[in-house]
């Protein structure tokens, strides 16, 4: 077949909501916008244990401790099925690796902010991961078939955090005077930066029309950030706290919240590396994957030691 | 009366295992030396805590009154911890996590399959729900020392200073304490010193396939922590665990 | 009323500052490079003990009742410290500490020259007695500064890296917190925007001698400490440092 | 002057109380006892600072932190001295750390032991600076100069250091049941150890006699020890503490106070290395060399280089 032949096989496929699966052909600037985008998204899961790793030697009760130990394990379980998705467009977990300790490839800015109080724990479930699965929820949709199977199984993990951060903070709300500041500064230190994970503004988001064409994406960003306010705007009164945004308010005439203006200057400012902890995040990855190289090399000497034994064996068998 | 004070102590002292292993194990999270070792890791932390609620939550009925789970781990001082020295010891390279986490899960092992025969009920129970986790991290442990032990010259001579590290911590986990003497007295307990020779067996067996030697000279042990004479290390695990609850006492989480 | 609140946040804000830098540096006493500097970094967080000391003894005469130098260090929350971020981060190699010291030596020399000559008395009265002190730190690290940029290709190299990791905290310095502003406009202070252009100087003229450049894109820089915004450092920091007053509230020691 | 006539100036010298000086005579075994003595003293000064620097970041109270710094930093202080001291027999300060940490040179053993609580801030000044103290005291009249003249220095501080321990625990046993317990608990652990810095026996110390003659040493290790026990015995008496000892009691016809058996299994464990923290501490000080090395290149790089431009300075005028 030429290659416009298999364009338009591919293009077919999207139409008629086919998955399209590894060994399909597809064009280059769509793997490629997926390898980005998949990868992007497995370094989120991972360079966002560090935020809630931070917690867990001091968490506030032993359930909690085992609630969050086993949340950011589930990151770490995420991370495991993205790589894989990634490898399966052809691009190994070490370079996927190395593009994020050389700056190549991005995670989602929201783990540059510090983790500074225990209510961080339940305003991340909340609205952080609140924000991703608004934006997953799309993504169980998308075009390629395991990007899109990896995420029906995160999601339905991610909304248990979110109901779990939601529940963190839940009790903080109906805690003691300082339970109630510490829940609200963090919902006032957080609600910023999780409008921020939705994206730059539609006008201004550089892959988002191709991604839309492709059926990658299905929603723009704006549209999402929307969905997100919404929902948000509603379950904050049920924690008797408020968002730190004056402008918000609902819009009869659009039945949605109308909100204020994003802080555009910090967005790219974290994106370009700027954020509070932008450089703590990747040194600490880059120490564990550079102090665990040992580990690696002593597990695949012993895997071909052993492969070696194996074979003689056979051949002296 | 005095029947439930060494029982108590007892549970106490398993729980306090459990949970300062669970600790320093949870350091690795996020920070593992690759990505399914991170969560395996991270997974034998969620067991040792799981056990360690189990066994807090058995005191704190036997204790009565106001006494819980968090109470009894947030609100203890340092001499009251009862954990071995091998449990509160750093985290160290991964030579060194793996290392322990073997001795101890070897030692987990024999030690709750014994209790899971107790007359004591809550903790047979709690016991056998354990021994099977502890099966797995038994397994992993083991095949861990044995992939570094054989592995690279730089992982065999890893595993050698882990073992001259941690080995004088060893000889107290075979100690009783004047509290397990006295549950043993009672019937309640076996006796922690007769899993000795089993559990040499155990090291011997994978340490040899691992290419690597016990140490000759057993030397002097570090003993204490069962009675709660800790290393200084313990003072700064509990200061992190316990910084929550000891600044906002009282609060619901 | 108001007036003595932003005194009170200000003379707080400067013994954090002193208070929080001395606990990182004092992490070297009996781990410094050579024994002489372990010394002298350790004199350098003792000074700075004192100064924090000095503070809070006058907050807690301006904040009146059972208000104590203890009770201010100790019994205060992360979000109520109002430390600058750049003395609550890690101590990190020899290169960090030097350049820290010496970017906050500098900083502190003009800012206690300035108070000294405070309408509050008090202030002024300690800042006098400090800057003595400081004119010595500025020395002591802006020799290291030299030292190690001019010294072998790895200083040299560590010095950059430094410059990196902690250029972007500078920038807090000089920007007023709104009680900074408040007592400014009371005649209180002079303010520390001010203070930028001849610190930048310092910086500049040591650099130079050192080889060193000073970062071209001055970038984004880090805010929040002031008011009580931290990075993930202090809440550790805290956890130590108040370890003991948290356990036992209202003990003599 | 033949060999025998030099030892025959030298020991007159001893004999006549007059101190023997860095340029002065000396026989090769006196010059060897002196430098293992001296640098083992130093050591320990060195070594000394970790337990009491564990407590740094934890001191109850602000006045607290700054006694315990100025405390730890005085022993360094007292490291400097005698490094100094043990440079005048032609031993440099490099050759001297490097014996410590290839476990060549000793510590004393007090400090393989942990300080696992505030009040071990108080037993190591009352306890451990106290049997210090009364080695030391003898010290200031040893037969070589500046060792002498060290101690003296030390001496003045130190007695400093034994009153603040005092009085740390002095203020805990009037606090509350657990300021008490925790008072009584250190002294506890601290007393056994103590009694051990003094060394073995008389009879099994091999360096003992040859120090005596030369006077390096002018009271044997049990004379030491029993000098100690008289006075805390009477001491722990203000605390209204007791000393972890049913043996202990005055005896009249002796004027001192009888004591029970020391664990000398535990104390030759220690020294062989078996101690709770040897191996941390040793490390600890490696960890400081080892890290501090390109500091101390790059010190030493920068002053050659200052001496270089001078020279060309001055050949150039």
């Amino acid at each position: 077949m030429q290659i416009h032949d298999l364009e338009k096989v591919f293009l077919d496929k999207i139409e008629e909501e086919i998955k399209i699966e590894p060994r399909d052909w597809m064009p280059d600037a769509y793997r490629k916008n997926l390898v980005r985008q998949i990868s992007q998204h497995a370094h989120s899961e991972i360079v966002g244990m560090l935020p809630e790793g931070n917690w867990i030697s001091r968490a506030p009760s032993l359930k909690r401790k085992a609630i969050l130990i086993a949340k950011v394990q589930d990151e770490a379980g995420h991370g495991l099925y993205l790589y894989s998705a990634a490898e399966t467009l052809g691009t190994s977990r070490e370079e996927t690796i190395n593009d994020l300790h050389s700056g190549k490839a991005k995670y989602s800015s929201i783990f540059n902010y510090p983790t500074t109080s225990w209510a961080d724990m339940g305003a991340i479930g909340w609205l952080v991961d609140g924000a991703a699965i608004i934006n997953q929820v799309m993504l169980c949709r998308t075009s390629y078939g395991p990007y899109a199977r990896a995420m029906v199984r995160i999601c339905r993990e991610e909304s248990f955090h979110q109901r779990q951060g939601f529940e963190i903070l839940l009790v903080l709300s109906r805690g003691t005077a300082e339970q109630k500041a510490m829940c609200q500064d963090a919902i006032n230190r957080w609600w910023w930066p999780s409008l921020m994970m939705f994206g730059p503004r539609d006008g201004e988001s550089t892959h988002s029309d191709q991604s839309m064409k492709w059926k990658i994406k299905r929603m723009s960003n704006d549209e999402l950030r929307q969905k997100f306010i919404d929902m948000i705007a509603e379950q904050v009164k049920v924690l008797g706290m408020t968002l730190p945004d004056p402008d918000l308010k609902w819009n009869e005439s659009r039945q949605h919240y109308d909100f204020g203006e994003i802080d555009w200057n910090e967005f790219w400012n974290v994106v370009k590396g700027n954020g509070p902890c932008n450089k703590q995040r990747i040194e600490a990855r880059k120490n564990a994957w550079d102090e665990g190289a040992w580990v690696r090399e002593a597990a695949a000497a012993y895997a071909n030691k052993k492969k070696l034994k194996t074979n003689n064996g056979l051949e002296a068998a | 009366m005095l029947h439930t004070d060494s029982l108590i102590h007892y549970t106490l002292h398993l729980a306090d295992n459990a949970l300062i292993l669970s600790q320093r194990n949870s350091e690795w999270c996020g920070h593992g030396p690759v990505l399914e070792q991170d969560i395996a890791i991270t997974n034998i932390s969620l067991d040792l805590l799981g056990q360690a609620r189990n066994f807090y939550q058995y005191a704190a009925i036997l204790i009565g009154g106001t006494a819980s789970e968090d109470k009894l781990a947030y609100h203890r001082n340092e001499n009251e911890f009862k954990n071995c020295l091998l449990a509160e010891q750093p985290k160290g390279d991964w030579a060194v996590t793996i290392l322990r986490q073997f001795i101890f899960s070897a030692y987990q092992y024999l030690l709750y399959r014994q209790l899971a025969k107790s007359t004591d009920h809550q903790l047979a129970a709690i016991a056998s729900k354990a021994v099977k986790e502890v099966t797995y991290h038994l397994r992993w442990s083991s095949e861990w020392v044995i992939r570094l032990g054989d592995g690279t010259a730089e992982s065999h001579a890893r595993m050698v200073n882990a073992i001259q590290d941690l080995w004088m911590f060893t000889g107290e986990l075979f100690l009783p304490a004047p509290y397990e003497t006295e549950i043993q007295n009672q019937g309640i307990i076996t006796g922690v010193e007769k899993l000795q020779q089993e559990w040499i067996t155990t090291i011997e067996n994978t340490f040899s396939e691992a290419t690597l030697a016990l140490p000759t000279d057993t030397g002097w042990m570090q003993t204490g922590g069962k009675t709660g004479r800790h290393t200084e290390y313990l003072g700064r695990i509990l200061a992190e665990l316990q910084y929550m609850q000891r600044i906002y006492p009282n609060c619901e989480w």
